[in-house]
């Protein structure tokens, strides 16, 4: 079972989490789930602003979700990703992933969220009383080896 | 042919989206950059001081990629998603 | 904030991820829920005992979490662990690790999750027709580098 | 001394702790199992046939550990939590 979706309203990671475990297969559950940060410790984050290119990051998340499932043997995997005008504190992104072993559902956890995160076509511009700036890319990101 | 345009790229540009006409000689990715830089001020501009990443028809390419049957180009800041 | 609970009775994950969220410190939070597997194929759980050894237990967990916490610079985390009598697919063990860079959440959850399963003294007993028998240590836990 | 057992230990020794005394010569983790191994068949059995992990006031030591300060010994099989 795979999950995808893009949204512009927020998601509530533990109602998220129950939908998840309805459906229990395997023993081992992993998530990440990235919120807005702060702009710390000078600046404040008015409001963060995700542009995303719909067709291709709805193909590359599918894409992604499904190299994971096959690769370790998925039971369930869940992707949600935010667009428009978030908030600090408000989720961006929610990875689930559900295996019969730990290590696997860590892995593949892992892999998507690096994956998406050098691959999918979204892009963050934060709104601070300063003016307005998109988000660089993190070089530690693409020094990942997939 | 169609070009989209994302972020910052895109406020650089000045527009979301184009139909661009070019001539037969523009057979790569690489092609179509030299051959945009050369167009006017603003994409020379762009496309030398700036990151970018082309995707042809929602695929990543190089600059080597060969876009005869290529419908929809985006050309977009590296991505910061996630 | 470090909180380690061992408890007999069950606990709701998405509950928990709802109260840990409440202390909104940094962007990037990673959970592992480990749940009773059933016996497939051939045979059928009926129960899982799980017995511990409480005060190494407490002390173990805590000292994995305060480790965690330093090296990875933590700014939250959480760990429940159950024992008592358990379910196919009751919660067992969750750990949710909270940090400002994704990648610290992942090592640090991975590294708690995989330390206690050599180091914290409880101990599973399967209990299903064909009589009860305590479960082996998986010998790929053994092989971890910590 | 007193000596705990847990889970298979504790099913096999058949009892879940005990005082046990023991001479002066027994200074480490691996005299301690040594004595009991003399002291009858069932410890005889279960040391010599199972594996085992041993706690010093519950912190994990191994056979070399001198017990002098010691006052809680804990024996019990390799954990299966998590």
């Amino acid at each position: 079972m795979i999950d995808i979706r893009i949204q512009s309203n927020e998601f509530d990671f533990s109602q998220e989490v129950k939908n998840f475990q309805n459906n229990k297969i395997d023993g081992a559950v992993v998530c990440f789930l990235g919120s807005v940060r702060d702009l710390e410790p000078k600046e404040t984050l008015e409001k963060l602003e995700i542009e995303y290119y719909p067709k291709m990051a709805k193909k590359v998340l599918k894409e992604t979700a499904k190299k994971a499932f096959k690769k370790w043997s998925l039971s369930q995997c869940l992707i949600i990703h935010r667009f428009g005008e978030l908030e600090v504190n408000e989720p961006i992104v929610l990875v689930i992933t559900q295996t019969k072993h730990r290590k696997d559902a860590f892995k593949a956890n892992e892999y998507i969220i690096d994956f998406l995160k050098i691959n999918a076509p979204f892009w963050k511009k934060e709104h601070s009383p300063k003016g307005a700036k998109w988000v660089k890319q993190n070089r530690r990101d693409l020094e990942i080896n997939f | 042919m169609k070009i989209i345009y994302f972020a910052k790229i895109r406020e650089l540009i000045g527009k979301s989206e184009e139909e661009i006409s070019f001539p037969n000689s523009v057979k790569t990715i690489e092609d179509l950059i030299v051959f945009l830089k050369n167009h006017n001020k603003i994409y020379h501009n762009v496309f030398e001081n700036y990151d970018f990443l082309i995707a042809c028809d929602e695929e990543l390419v190089d600059m080597n990629y060969e876009i005869n049957k290529t419908k929809e180009i985006a050309i977009f800041p590296p991505v910061t998603g996630g």
